[in-house]
């Protein structure tokens, strides 16, 4: 990696800074939204349907209503009379926020108890008495396009099915032709489960809305409060709640990773119900409620095939989903894409030819669709094409590492544009590799394991080439509701030389307020130290997306480095008024300018801050700020190989992860000890789906995996020790060449833990194993191939 | 989560909390680590009008040998028992146990007395305790009984101990030389209930045969039973693979498992067979056997 | 239902509280004495980010109640720094990057002291197993075991 | 959750003398602790409530049976139950079918075949053991009943893993001359039903 270009006392890109939100936190002295304590502050507490789809025949508040600190039960027919009981969701589906005739799925809103504290209403949850009448239930998304299943939209008019939408993309009848002039063809069957975030925060609300001025504020935990602001605006503005009088502040936020970017109901009512009290309202779930309620990532059923030649070169791929939305359409997406980014399916492949198609479903479920860590269903792409291209390396009996290297896009043929429409911007593919083999001795491995096997020990070796497809989006083709997907930041500089940049995304523990200084140091040359970052208060920060889909660097970065530039322009002006030359005779160097041929002819940046307010040119405005509002030309490829190598006991079916080594490329770094950082929690949240986590249901609509007792997040001792290392190739068209690095190592890791528990019992013939891999689902192919102890 | 309302009581002394016990009958129930009480009553899946808290009684805590007998006093932490220089030397069974309880937080408060008394099949001392063929203490009105433990539980969630009895003490006896145990237990992850788990404390005599021979699994049935049948199988046997086998098929064989998300039936007590082989080497070697 | 009078020390400072029965302790710590370091992440005894010492020992908050901790010593993580200097757990997570979102931080880093305080020289498997009672969803652990690991030595060398 | 619980119990007692003791709600309700009928809704609909308390875990629940079909001569049942917990945390709904069959002249068998779906947090916590809460409320279900029928001065006796009672709630509400005997042979097998479901509020954890 390059050497930083600025010096440590700046701190710019390239600097492992030590985080400037730390000293907060390790002091206990975050502020969560469960922090929050408004003088005369009400709780709220909801009751929830334990029945999967149900009428409702009578809701009974009277107990509740006697229990002394019981302020009121506020219900759908409450909501009904402002209009307030149904929501539209991102994807322009309608939710709702309290019902009024059924429930659609266990654990939904039914209605909410507001009482003087949380212990009250609590007790006045219990005390609510409702009375159902249990619907057919419908689980299974096959048999939910079944042309006998109920339909369960009930309240849209004219639907007659439960299908929500058929999207596709690719040329259908080349992939067909290709397949039929391949030599090899290999089908597979696999099921990304449902799972939740799980983030250790849940979610939860402040609705302060004072009635003498009119104003509402709302602390919550969104990671994208602009967008919370204007939607609350679309959605209350009936009943006199005015954008300018919205102000909506995310404060620390503890943990997201996409669960915190819809709006749920109970933020909803919580709003309502201090609208209508005239008293702050706090809502936070408890740990159940955030499982089984809010939204979930993944559930796709996908059907993937792979066309080959005999010497292995991949010629075309088909892939059909079906993907569980349930009850309503309440995916985290762009709106013009009802199936995310999925067509990124293609990998890191020179496929030719291919053709994805998924279908949208209702079910008996919690509605969601967002990303688990992931940039809009990325994570099912890569799983996807990273699995077949085992399943087809075993087909040809070829090692896996020698496929990839044979089909990876060429490194000289970027920009690459792929068979479903996608422009890679940068990527040296087989380096990555390469250099993950090395780490991890490759070849000694699969020695070790051939001497294993001989002894009757199973260890398998999985890789995953993955490429992600991130920081969505160009203003052509992306937009939320219509809100395209720009991003932004407002950067001041003080007389003094100091810096206030605000921006338009909002960290949930990515560490803004330290790599967003560091971009700005690196342009200007103010120390991070005195860059003050500030975000998700809607009154101050310009108006962005948020941070989700690890859009921040690729979006918000580039505004702060662009509105540093022009900053920058201005500063130039300015030093040239102060060294009495013309501008074109200036150099800048990281800090000043100085006048070319005689560097000791210079103003720092400081000087000239302090001149914008005290000896500005005539003619010139006061002051030394910018603001960028950043509108990317595409979005970022990020990449990486990872190796993991597994153990399995014969007895038990119990796989223990040996080492998990990842390279990855996210272009160039603004600061490697937070890149790890990510890294190290991206594969842990790979390997939960990949070995533990999955939310499921019966026949009945129940809900398994609840509970922290069912829903397994791996703890210390299951995670392994990781294995980092880079590779960079800068994205040509980013202002400073990043790519994003969130979520890469949740997308890619799954598929290496996967393909390494295949791999350990390929010799018998094993060719798949489903997600999460639970010791009884290996020891079952143990015992199926004669290996179990 | 929040808890339905109750009335808290902190007796200093035994007969003190038996006279809550006795006078609150149904209505009370005694808290003694509250590691699993407490979630239940905020899940409020659970009620109390009463909790009975023993954790104010001095002199409850101790791990002590005395009179040819290991003694755990009813309230004894398992963080403490994890430390008892006694049992890190001469009881790896229940060091091996106490380590894989929940989580070393919830082994801070969770007591082995509490573990017992809960009468959960899914706890893990039970299995141990009828290994090592405890012996329970209970104080009362009538003042003291002891409860073999193989009487101590008589159904799902259920114990000999009457409403108004507290388990004070448990007796293990020493075991002789040439005697090794081990508890070995399948979980998800680590705070998780057993998928399964075995545990084997034995006594080998001089020609390497078993003189004694405790086996018992853990959730493998609603009540924790001893897996008499396999005992039987290799009291007086060769401590060797053949007759480890045999015995470990034979107590996967009367165990009657329920599937849930740990696994089916078929692998719940497939796993009993697998770690009781393990769970009897385990104790062999450790009683200087092969 | 009945309500008690009970004295507790936090963070050294003597409290005298009047609690209800079923308070539970992390929730007399957030609202009653407004020590907001300690949060709550499941309620049902499995993510430790309640976690505080008792007496010294690192106990899960949601899981005990007020009245049980009449009389007691608590730390919470309002209570390592002493005299404006950092506890040497406290340093090593902020040099170490051992925290990102800080949700579990405070829980984390009480379970750390705990060890550290027991041994000052644990191995990676025993830190590993010692934080295995709190959740963290952010960092993958790594940064975590190097950051007491850390601790460990500042305090061998103190 | 949906499962189908099959159990036999055969009393030494003649098949005519079982019937009308299982046709007669007072009796049956002693088998049964916590169990109370509240009414009646219709010919062949009833109301009632059962409570459940074991060690720290109790639960109420409100329940409706309604009669399908009786056949007094072959000594056979067939009933929908329904019950729904009080306190809004889930629902469960029965079908059952129950018959006698005479093993001797002091001998008869009672078979039973309940297909029970469950709804709610009892299905989302129940570490799988619902056979085996089934298995013991039933057990003690039968011993009361033969303690009933083979030693009529136990009548009273209480088996000791019995659920400890609580006080039969409104059991004096009970309208004995309103229910007759059509109501009454469902009784046993609902609360039966309904205990099954309760009894799951022992899978608790940590």
């Amino acid at each position: 990696m390059s050497e930083p270009r600025t010096s440590p006392e700046v701190c710019g890109m390239g600097h492992s800074m030590k985080r400037k939100e730390d000293p907060r936190f390790i002091r206990g002295k975050g502020n969560y939204v469960d922090d929050i304590q408004l003088p005369g502050m009400l709780h709220m507490d909801i009751v929830r349907s334990p029945f999967a789809h149900a009428k409702i025949k009578s809701i009974d508040a009277s107990k509740a209503l006697k229990i002394p600190g019981v302020l009121a039960v506020i219900t759908g027919e409450t909501l009904a009379k402002y209009n307030l009981h149904w929501m539209p969701t991102l994807m322009s589906d309608t939710q709702m926020v309290l019902p009024t005739e059924k429930v659609m799925y266990q654990a939904q809103e039914v209605a909410a108890v507001i009482a003087t504290d949380r212990y009250v209403a609590a007790d006045g949850v219990e005390a609510v008495e409702v009375d159902y009448e249990p619907l057919p239930v419908v689980v299974d998304p096959v048999k939910a396009l079944a042309p006998d299943a109920p339909v369960l939209r009930t309240d849209k008019k004219d639907k007659k099915d439960n299908r929500i939408f058929h999207w596709q993309a690719g040329d259908r009848a080349a992939t067909d032709k290709a397949f039929a002039e391949s030599d090899v063809v290999v089908k597979q069957d696999m099921y990304i489960p449902r799972i939740h975030v799980a983030s250790i925060e849940t979610c939860g609300c402040v609705a302060d809305f004072d009635r003498v001025s009119g104003k509402l504020t709302v602390y919550m935990t969104t990671q994208a409060p602009h967008a919370v602001r204007t939607v609350f605006a679309l959605v209350a503005g009936h009943v006199g709640l005015s954008e300018e009088k919205i102000r909506i502040i995310s404060p620390d936020i503890g943990g997201g990773f996409g669960g915190k970017v819809p709006v749920y109901p109970g933020y909803v009512i919580a709003v309502a119900a201090s609208v209508v009290i005239g008293k702050p309202v706090k809502w936070v779930e408890d740990r159940m409620e955030n499982l089984q309620a809010d939204s979930f990532a993944r559930d796709y059923h996908i059907h993937a095939e792979l066309a080959a030649k005999k010497d292995g070169t991949m010629t075309a791929l088909r892939i059909k989903t079906l993907a569980d939305h349930g009850y309503t359409d309440a995916a985290a997406n762009p709106s013009k894409f009802p199936a995310g980014l999925f067509s990124i399916c293609t990998g890191s492949y020179a496929l030719k030819h291919a053709f994805a198609e998924v279908d949208g479903v209702y079910t008996n479920k919690p509605p969601g669709g967002i990303a688990y860590r992931c940039s809009f269903r990325v994570t099912e792409a890569v799983h996807c094409i990273e699995r077949i291209t085992d399943v087809l390396a075993q087909e040809l009996k070829m090692d896996p590492a020698e496929l990839r290297l044979k089909n990876f896009i060429p490194p000289e043929k970027f920009p690459w544009k792929s068979a479903l429409g996608w422009e890679y911007d940068s990527g040296n593919y087989p380096a990555a590799l390469r250099k993950a083999m090395e780490i991890v001795g490759y070849e000694a491995l699969r020695k070790e394991q051939a001497e294993k096997r001989a002894r009757g020990e199973l260890m398998g070796i999985g890789i995953s080439s993955f490429t992600e497809i991130v920081g969505a989006g160009p203003s052509k083709q992306f937009d939320i509701l219509g809100l395209k997907m720009f991003d932004s930041c407002e950067l001041r500089i003080h007389p003094t030389g100091k810096a206030l940049a605000r921006f338009g995304t909002k960290s949930q523990g990515q560490g803004h307020e330290t790599t967003y200084a560091q971009i700005i140091a690196e342009e200007l040359g103010i120390p991070a130290a005195q860059v003050q970052v500030e975000e998700g208060d809607t009154d101050t920060a310009p108006y962005g997306l948020g941070t989700y889909a690890s859009r921040s660097t690729p979006t918000a970065g580039a505004a702060g480095s662009l509105a540093a530039r022009k900053v920058r322009e201005k500063a130039k002006k300015i030093a040239a008024h102060l060294l009495e030359c013309s501008a074109d005779d200036l150099e800048w160097e990281p800090g000043k300018f100085s006048v070319k041929g005689s560097p000791s002819r210079s103003k720092t940046i400081q000087e000239i801050a302090l001149a914008a307010y005290t000896n500005h040119p005539q003619g010139m405005e006061a002051g030394l700020e910018a603001v960028s509002y950043y509108d990317p030309p595409n979005l970022t490829f990020p990449f990486g190989s990872y190796i993991a190598v597994v153990d399995i006991d014969r007895g038990t079916g119990q796989v223990k992860v040996r080492r998990f080594v990842a390279v990855d490329d996210c272009g160039n770094i603004i600061n490697p000890m937070i890149v790890d950082g990510q890294i190290h929690g991206g594969l842990a949240m790979g390997l939960a789906p990949a070995l533990l986590e999955e939310i499921s249901y019966d026949d009945e609509g129940n809900i398994t995996g609840g509970s922290f007792m069912d829903y397994l997040l791996p703890t210390a001792v299951e995670t392994p020790s990781w294995e980092t290392a880079k590779t960079v190739t800068p994205s040509p068209h980013h202002p400073f060449g990043a790519k994003g690095v969130g979520e890469s190592a949740t997308v890619g890791a799954p598929p290496a833990i996967a393909n390494a528990v295949v791999d350990a019992l390929a010799h018998v013939g094993v060719r798949h194993v489903e997600i999460p891999i639970t010791p009884e689902k290996v020891w079952r192919l143990l015992k199926e191939n004669g290996l179990a102890e | 989560m929040i808890p339905s309302a109750f009335d808290y009581h902190a007796p200093a002394s035994i007969p003190e909390a038996i006279a809550l016990l006795s006078r609150f009958g149904e209505s009370a129930k005694v808290i003694s680590g509250g590691q699993s009480l407490l979630p239940l009553l905020k899940l409020r899946l659970g009620t109390a009008e009463h909790l009975v808290d023993i954790g104010r009684i001095a002199g409850l805590e101790y791990v002590r040998e005395e009179g040819g007998s290991l003694r755990i006093g009813g309230r004894t932490r398992e963080s403490v028992l994890e430390r008892s220089e006694i049992v890190q030397t001469r009881f790896p069974i229940l060091l091996d146990t106490a380590r894989v309880i929940a989580d070393p937080l919830v082994r801070n408060r969770a007591t082995v007395g509490g573990n017992l008394a809960h009468g959960d099949p899914a706890n893990d001392h039970p299995a141990t305790m009828l290994a090592l063929r405890a012996t329970v203490v209970a104080q009362g009105p009538n003042g003291e009984r002891t409860i073999p433990i193989d009487r101590f539980f008589t159904g799902l969630f259920a114990t000999a101990l009457a409403a108004d009895e507290i388990l004070t003490e448990i007796r293990i006896p020493v075991p002789p030389n040439r005697s090794g145990g081990a508890y070995m237990k399948l979980e998800r992850k680590v705070g998780d209930y057993a998928t399964a788990a075995a545990a084997a404390q034995v006594t080998l005599d001089g020609a390497g045969n078993f003189s004694q021979v405790g086996l018992a699994l853990t959730n493998a049935g609603p009540v924790p039973t001893r897996a008499s049948a396999a005992e039987d199988v290799l009291r007086g046997k060769r401590a060797d693979e053949a007759n480890i086998a045999e015995a470990a098929r034979r107590a996967a064989k009367a165990a009657s498992p329920t599937a849930d998300r740990r696994g089916s039936v078929e692998y719940k007590r497939e796993m009993a067979r697998v770690l009781a082989v393990r769970a009897l080497k385990k104790a062999v070697e450790r009683a200087g056997g092969r | 239902m009945s309500r008690h009078d009970i004295q507790l020390t936090v963070n050294g400072a003597s409290h005298r509280v009047q609690v209800e029965s079923r308070l539970l302790l992390v929730h007399l710590l957030r609202e009653n004495l407004r020590l907001t370091g300690t949060h709550i992440g499941c309620d049902t005894t499995h993510c430790g980010a309640c976690t505080v010492l008792l007496d010294g020992e690192p106990v899960k908050s949601c899981t005990v109640l007020a009245v049980q901790a009449e009389g007691s010593q608590i730390t919470t993580v309002e209570g390592l720094e002493q005299d404006g200097k950092l506890h040497p757990v406290q340093q090593a997570f902020w040099d170490k990057h051992g925290l990102q979102c800080g949700y579990c931080t405070p829980g984390m880093m009480m379970t750390g002291c705990a060890l550290l305080a027991r041994d000052k020289n644990p191995s990676e498997a025993q830190i590993r197993e010692a934080i295995s009672g709190n959740l963290c969803r952010c960092t993958g652990y790594s940064n975590i075991v190097k950051a007491i690991q850390s601790a460990a030595e500042q305090l061998r060398q103190q | 959750m949906a499962f189908e619980i099959v159990k036999t119990f055969v009393v030494r007692s003649p098949t005519e003398q079982v019937w009308s003791f299982l046709t007669d709600p007072e009796k049956v309700a002693r088998c049964l602790p916590g169990a109370a009928i509240t009414g009646k809704i219709d010919e062949k609909t009833w109301q009632g409530t059962m409570t459940v308390k074991v060690g720290p875990v109790s639960s109420s629940y409100k329940g409706k049976v309604a009669f399908e079909k009786l056949d007094t001569a072959a000594h056979t049942a067939e009933i929908l139950a329904t019950g729904q917990d009080v306190r809004g945390r889930g629902g469960a709904d029965l079908k059952l079918t129950s018959s006698l069959a005479t093993k001797g002249p002091s001998e008869t068998e009672v078979t039973t075949t309940s297909r029970v779906n469950i709804t709610g947090i009892l299905a989302q916590m129940g570490r799988g053991m619902v056979q085996d809460v089934g298995d013991q409320i039933f057990q003690v279900f039968t011993q009361r009943v033969r303690a009933e029928l083979e030693a009529p001065q136990a009548t009273e006796a209480r088996p000791a893993v019995a659920p400890a009672p609580s006080p039969p709630a409104k059991s004096e509400a009970l309208d004995v001359g309103a229910l007759g005997a059509r109501a009454a042979l469902r009784s046993p097998i609902f609360w039966l039903a309904i205990a099954l479901i309760a009894g799951l509020f022992f899978l608790l954890f940590r």
